[in-house]
């Protein structure tokens, strides 16, 4: 087929159209979410406080500064200047590590108290206990792997950039990555208040 | 059903059948309207007859009429669906109790002196409460003559409530698919006149069949596997069902996982008897957990020793 | 249809939108600290709400792009929460 | 790509094979008329095993007792034989099929908006569906749990649900990922002047189709992934045993499931749309009214799920809110009935194969619909539900409308897509034996519901013999319809009598390019200015 006009608009809202059906995805857990909360509001309540607030807060700091970088490449990218461009989608994707390292570490301490799926200790808290951490590792879990997808993709808009295929006048898919990375800000935004913070 | 059993076989029938009949009735009258409408303008506006077609766009006045219409149909139609099922959510207080225990594949019934039952047996027009519990995964109990459903959730005892309003057996089934033998589970409900249903609530001896007592134990052990529906997931043949077979395992070595571990454990009384009060503990290999569950309080030590005596009997 | 001009965020705008940001998550660590107790979740969320507010419009923008993007939005964000609310309907009412 | 511009105007898609030989002219190219082909060949292959799998069900259920099969083979059948149906067959079926083909002609483009990914769909459609389909040989056994995967049982069999659960999700991307295309397609391709009001029935359609695929399969996705890590991790989000609640599960599989049904009805609906104007050679009635319930029916089909899980013990507010819901969103549908007979209202009525597919689609459509009125009131649900009752319904409404229609559309765009015609009269037998049996073969169950008979029970009391033989003897008068039409179709494929540009006297634009279409459909974008079905 012959494409000889893009057509930018399109691109973006395919983009779009992408991210309401990752927002559906975790639409799903969330309902999961509000159920079991409103059946176990108790336990719900104990065991967030098991959950580090600190580690929380600066991730989803990093997270929001990560997103602020990414917005501005599109920016710099605008007004041409390459090397910015690049410096801030580099640093986009080390916050993002520095964020998966954080999880590493809150995680790896989960699993030294036995606090991981089907473990006996959990098993032996409590009904809101093993469903709060079941939902606490599956969702911040499959929020880590959009992550780590989103760190691939932000890889590959660098590559892009530094060989010039993206351009002042062609950076369509460097903006569709950003929205990719703000809907993972996105949906930190409320995991975090929903997991760390109703102690 | 609605010829063949009576219209007064429980205190829903009425509602349940008015608002069928009331929607059947309707939805009768569209389908031969508009089928008929249809053949009538294919014959009539047959190209041979009706080379030109006469144009028109539509018309908002038909749209509203039809929409508008129907519209009020079927709030109607949703009225007596509410109203037939109400009363099925609102029990009497001073209802009599019964506790319906399903578990793969079969029901109990669990009356409020004790006796326990495979099949149900309520007063004529007294009104029965059925709490549902379910031990493993979803059942559902249905009698059709009465018109009630409700479904059978593990972990969420729920509530049925009826008045039998004619003597007879009916059939009672499960209905939501519970696994291998969903269509065998399955059994009566039997309405009889409040003096004979008293006579028989006292007499608790008569529950379930007896195992005969000059029977040689391994038989009486087998009786016992009948009466516990053991043999659903069971065989004595070596074939493979749901659960391991009774034969050629006797004093072997058993594969089983237990607390996450492969190990092998001797297959003996002790085996036994943990596999029966305690399922999970040891699973089999090749088998899923989840699936047995724990029998204590229903089989007996004495009747333990009765099981051991005729699995190893097939080994002779 | 490449043709339409693109609006070109500040940095400076990006920098106050990041500053808020931060100051609304401090923000809600404190309030949620504090005893509220039920209403914490509710300023929590509250809080979540102005947050993602912000990422979508200046961020994702939201605001400078067509209109269709901003209404398909919407609809959105209220199909999920009506489907919550329905759920819950069940739940609420058991 | 744009360096081959230089083509003959006069070769059709099927000629231009991209220098490609073999198979990989076929699943290699991003032409959206090859990928509709490629969909329409590999769901006709699952169909065959789906419907094998149905007939044998029917087999056994000739006679209580065991009469061909015994309780897990059946259990497994029907499990498969609803995965194979829904998820392989119908919810793609006619977007994939006849979306994919026709959507760009008719909106007048010469692709879809993103043909690789088009192509990256049908892949993981095919791979999607192998899992599934493995689930049948490998490991423990078919899995059987039903079509539904109802928690708890479906972590606690032994039997492969990994691969097929694990299938149906990645179905879902496929299903996703189409609607995307579309919906980009539909915003950014239209010819100049088609305006949306221009637009015709079945992209409508289509359109709204695809915001269910798009919103609604994630939740489904997220579900099977849920009962993936359920099996794997115990994690219990289900499990009564560590809190979870099964009846929770039955709400997020409908959340996605209940407007998949609508997935599977509105491009049929569409279809029935465009043959029924063509054969009457007359302007859709009420074209704004139809386009309207389209989207109303879209959209309100988002909130009726719980009409699944009336008797599951769900608060009595829910049950309320469902079940008027339930009956709200059939009013659309009365609405596009009402239409369509209207457009017969003094038209110049050709009763040819595609017409006689429409107008028995309206007939079994209706009693599918009417008897889902019959479902969705209380009352009467706690009495039929879960018996054969809904079978019949399911049966009536999916097999009925969907698959009706996409026969009708199969013949009504066959000339267009090989260039070639069927026997008429042939394909007309075939309908009318296929007719007959789709009636004696459903029509029982509503009676056996009725009576009690629960579903999903591969023996049954004496009581429940008689209905039984006749919907059993129904299903092979019904194989033998079926037959008859599938060798018509493919003899004609092959060697059938070449067809003209416009066989019926279609007004929309599929019918203004030659039969078939040139690779990129238009020599030059067509300008449109005058409303779609227009006979004058
Ligand atoms: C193509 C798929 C499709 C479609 C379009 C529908 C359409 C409808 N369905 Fe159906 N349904 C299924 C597929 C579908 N269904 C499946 C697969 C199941 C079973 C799943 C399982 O459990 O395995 C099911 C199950 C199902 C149930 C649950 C049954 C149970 O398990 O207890 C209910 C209950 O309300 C229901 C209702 C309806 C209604 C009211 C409509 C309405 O949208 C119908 C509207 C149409 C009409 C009303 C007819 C046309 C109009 C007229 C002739 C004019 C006159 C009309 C009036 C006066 C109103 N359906
Ligand atoms: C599109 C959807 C679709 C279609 C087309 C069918 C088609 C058929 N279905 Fe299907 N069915 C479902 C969707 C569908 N079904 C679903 C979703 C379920 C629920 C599953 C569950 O409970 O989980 C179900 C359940 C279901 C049951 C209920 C099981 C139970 O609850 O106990 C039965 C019982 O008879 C049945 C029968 C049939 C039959 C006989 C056909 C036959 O197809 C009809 C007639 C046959 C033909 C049209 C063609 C025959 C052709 C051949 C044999 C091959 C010929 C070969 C060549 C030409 C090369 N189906
Ligand atoms: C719902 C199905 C089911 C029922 C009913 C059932 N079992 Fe089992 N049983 C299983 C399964 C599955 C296993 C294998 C998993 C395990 O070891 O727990 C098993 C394991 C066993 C074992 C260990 C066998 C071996 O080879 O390792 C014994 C003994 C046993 N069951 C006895 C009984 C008795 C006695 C009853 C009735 C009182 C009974 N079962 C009822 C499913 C069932
Ligand atoms: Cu118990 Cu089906
Ligand atoms: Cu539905």
């Amino acid at each position: 087929m012959s494409n000889v006009h893009r057509d930018d608009i399109g691109s973006k809202l395919g983009m779009w159209l992408f991210i309401f059906t990752e927002i559906l995805l975790f639409g799903g857990l969330f309902i999961t979410y509000a159920v079991y909360r409103y059946l176990h509001p108790e336990a719900f309540h104990l065991a967030s406080q098991e959950l580090d607030v600190p580690i929380g807060t600066i991730n989803t700091i990093i997270l929001l500064i990560s997103s602020a970088t990414i917005a501005m490449s599109i920016t710099a990218i605008q007004q041409k200047k390459k090397k910015l461009t690049l410096w801030l989608i580099a640093s986009t994707i080390v916050l993002a590590a520095i964020f998966l390292i954080n999880k590493y570490f809150e995680w790896g301490a989960k699993f030294e108290h036995g606090i991981f799926p089907g473990s006996e200790y959990l098993d032996s808290l409590g009904y809101g206990d093993v469903l709060f951490f079941g939902l606490y590792f599956f969702m911040t879990g499959l929020h880590a792997f959009h992550i780590i997808i989103g760190m691939a993709v932000l890889g590959f808009m660098f590559y892009y950039v530094k060989i010039d295929r993206l351009t002042f006048d062609n950076f369509q898919l460097l903006e569709n990555g950003g929205l990719y990375w703000h809907l993972v800000d996105l949906i930190w935004i409320f995991l975090f208040p929903l997991f760390y913070l109703i102690a | 059903m609605y010829s063949i059993n009576p219209e007064n076989a429980s205190n829903f029938v009425a509602g349940v059948d008015l608002a069928f009949f009331i929607i059947l009735g309707v939805s009768i009258f569209f389908l031969v309207a508009i089928t008929a409408a249809m053949i009538i303008f294919i014959r009539k506006y047959n190209r041979e007859k009706h080379p030109e077609a006469i144009q028109n766009e539509g018309s908002t006045k038909l749209e509203i009429i039809w929409t508008v219409i129907p519209l009020l149909i079927v709030l109607v139609m949703f009225y007596f669906g509410w109203m037939g099922w109400k009363p099925m959510k609102t029990p009497p207080e001073d209802a009599m109790r019964v506790k319906a225990i399903a578990r793969m594949w079969n029901f109990k019934f669990e009356y409020e002196n004790g006796k326990l039952t495979d099949s149900l047996y309520v007063p004529l027009n007294q009104p029965v409460i059925l709490d549902l519990v379910a031990l493993d995964v979803l059942h559902s109990l249905y009698i059709p003559a009465f018109r009630v459903k409700e479904d059978m959730v593990p972990g969420n005892i729920k509530q049925m409530w009826f008045i039998p309003g004619q003597v007879g057996s009916y059939d009672l089934f499960c209905t939501e698919y519970c696994g291998l033998e969903h269509s065998y589970m399955y059994t009566g409900v039997h309405v009889m006149h409040e003096d004979e249903f008293d006579e028989w609530l006292k007499d608790t001896t008569a529950v379930a069949p007896v195992v005969a007592e000059d029977a040689s134990p391994a038989d009486r052990g087998f009786q016992v596997l009948v009466k516990n529906g053991c043999n659903a997931c069971h065989s004595s043949d070596g074939s493979k069902l749901v659960g391991p077979s009774y034969l050629g395992n006797w004093g072997n070595m058993r594969k089983v996982t237990a607390g996450g571990e492969k190990t092998e454990v001797l297959f003996d009384k002790e085996y036994i008897r943990k596999s029966i009060y305690d399922p999970n503990a040891e699973i089999a290999d090749g088998f899923n957990k989840g699936l047995m569950l724990s029998y204590e309080g229903l089989v007996s030590e004495e009747e333990i020793e009765l099981i051991i005596e005729y699995i190893r009997s097939l080994n002779e | 249809m490449a043709e339409e001009k693109h609006h070109i965020t500040s940095y400076k705008t990006y920098l106050l939108v990041l500053v808020a940001l931060i100051i609304f998550t401090l923000l809600s660590v404190t309030i949620t600290q504090i005893e509220l107790s039920r209403w914490a979740t509710v300023a929590a969320l509250l809080i979540a709400g102005i947050k993602s507010t912000f990422v979508l419009l200046v961020f994702m923008h939201l605001k400078f792009d067509l209109r269709i993007f901003r209404v398909m939005v919407g609809l959105i964000i209220s199909l999920l929460v009506v489907v919550i609310f329905i759920t819950m309907l069940d739940f609420l009412f058991r | 790509m744009s360096e081959n511009k230089q083509h003959d105007a006069q070769k059709s898609y099927l000629e231009e094979t991209g220098g490609r030989k073999g198979i990989f002219k076929w699943i290699l190219s991003t032409d959206h008329k090859r990928i509709g082909l490629l969909y329409l060949y590999s769901i006709m292959s699952w169909f065959f095993i789906g419907v094998t799998l149905g007939v044998l069900m029917k087999l056994e259920l000739i006679a209580p007792g065991i009469t061909i099969m015994g309780a897990q083979s059946y259990n497994a059948t029907f499990t498969v034989h609803g995965v194979i149906m829904i998820f392989l067959i119908v919810i793609p079926g006619l977007p994939a099929v006849f979306g994919n083909f026709m959507l760009p002609i008719q909106i007048g483009a010469k692709d879809v908006a993103f043909p690789k990914l088009n192509l990256l769909s049908w892949y993981i459609y095919i791979a999607g569906s192998i899992l599934v389909v493995s689930s049948l040989f490998a490991g423990g056994g078919p899995p059987d749990t039903g079509w539904t995967f109802y928690a708890p049982y479906s972590f606690k069999t032994g039997t492969n649900m990994l691969p097929a659960v694990l299938g149906a999700f990645v179905l879902g991307f496929s299903s996703i990922l189409t609607g995307l295309n579309f919906l980009v397609t539909i915003h950014r391709l239209r010819a100049p002047g088609m305006t949306w009001l221009k637009m015709p029935v079945f992209p409508w359609t289509l359109y709204g189709t695809a915001w269910i695929q798009l919103l609604a399969t994630p939740i489904v996705g997220i579900t099977l992934l849920m009962v993936i890590g359920e099996r794997i991790f115990n994690i219990g989000f289900f499990d009564p045993a560590k809190g979870g609640d099964p009846i929770l599960y039955q709400h997020l599989f409908w959340i996605y499931s209940h407007p998949a049904v609508y997935i599977m009805i509105l491009p049929a609906m569409g279809a029935i749309s465009e043959i029924i104007p063509t054969f009457a050679r007359k302007t859709i009635f009420g074209y704004r009214a139809i386009i309207v319930s389209t989207l109303a029916i879209a959209f309100v089909g988002y909130f009726v799920w719980g009409h699944h899980m009336f008797t599951s013990g769900m608060s009595g507010t829910a049950l309320f809110t469902f079940s008027i819901l339930t009956f709200i969103v059939a009013i659309p549908s009365a609405i596009k009935v009402f239409n369509w007979v209207s457009t017969m209202h003094q038209g110049s009525i050709s009763a040819d194969v595609p017409f006689l597919w429409a107008a028995s689609f309206i007939f079994v459509f209706m009693i599918g619909g009417l008897t889902g009125l019959i479902l969705g009131a209380l009352a009467v649900n706690v009495h039929v539900h879960d018996t054969a009752f809904v079978v019949g319904h399911f049966h009536f409404i999916v097999f009925g409308g969907t698959g009706f229609a996409f026969f009708g559309a199969l013949h009504y765009w066959f000339p267009k897509i090989y260039g070639r015609m069927y026997d008429r009269a042939w394909a007309k037998t075939g309908w009318i034996i296929f007719f007959i049996g789709f009636i004696t073969l459903y029509g029982p169950m509503f009676y056996l519901g009725i009576r009690g008979m629960p579903r999903r029970y591969f023996d049954y009391l004496p009581d429940y013999h008689g209905p039984n033989i006749i919907s059993s003897l129904g299903a092979l008068v019904m194989v033998t319809g079926f037959v008859i039409i599938v060798i018509n179709l493919f003899k004609s494929a092959r060697s059938g009598e070449k067809a003209e540009m416009n066989p019926w006297g279609g007004t929309n634009l599929e019918w203004r390019i030659p039969s078939p279409p040139p690779l990129e459909n238009f020599d030059e974008i067509p300008t449109i200015d005058k409303a779609t079905y227009k006979y004058d």
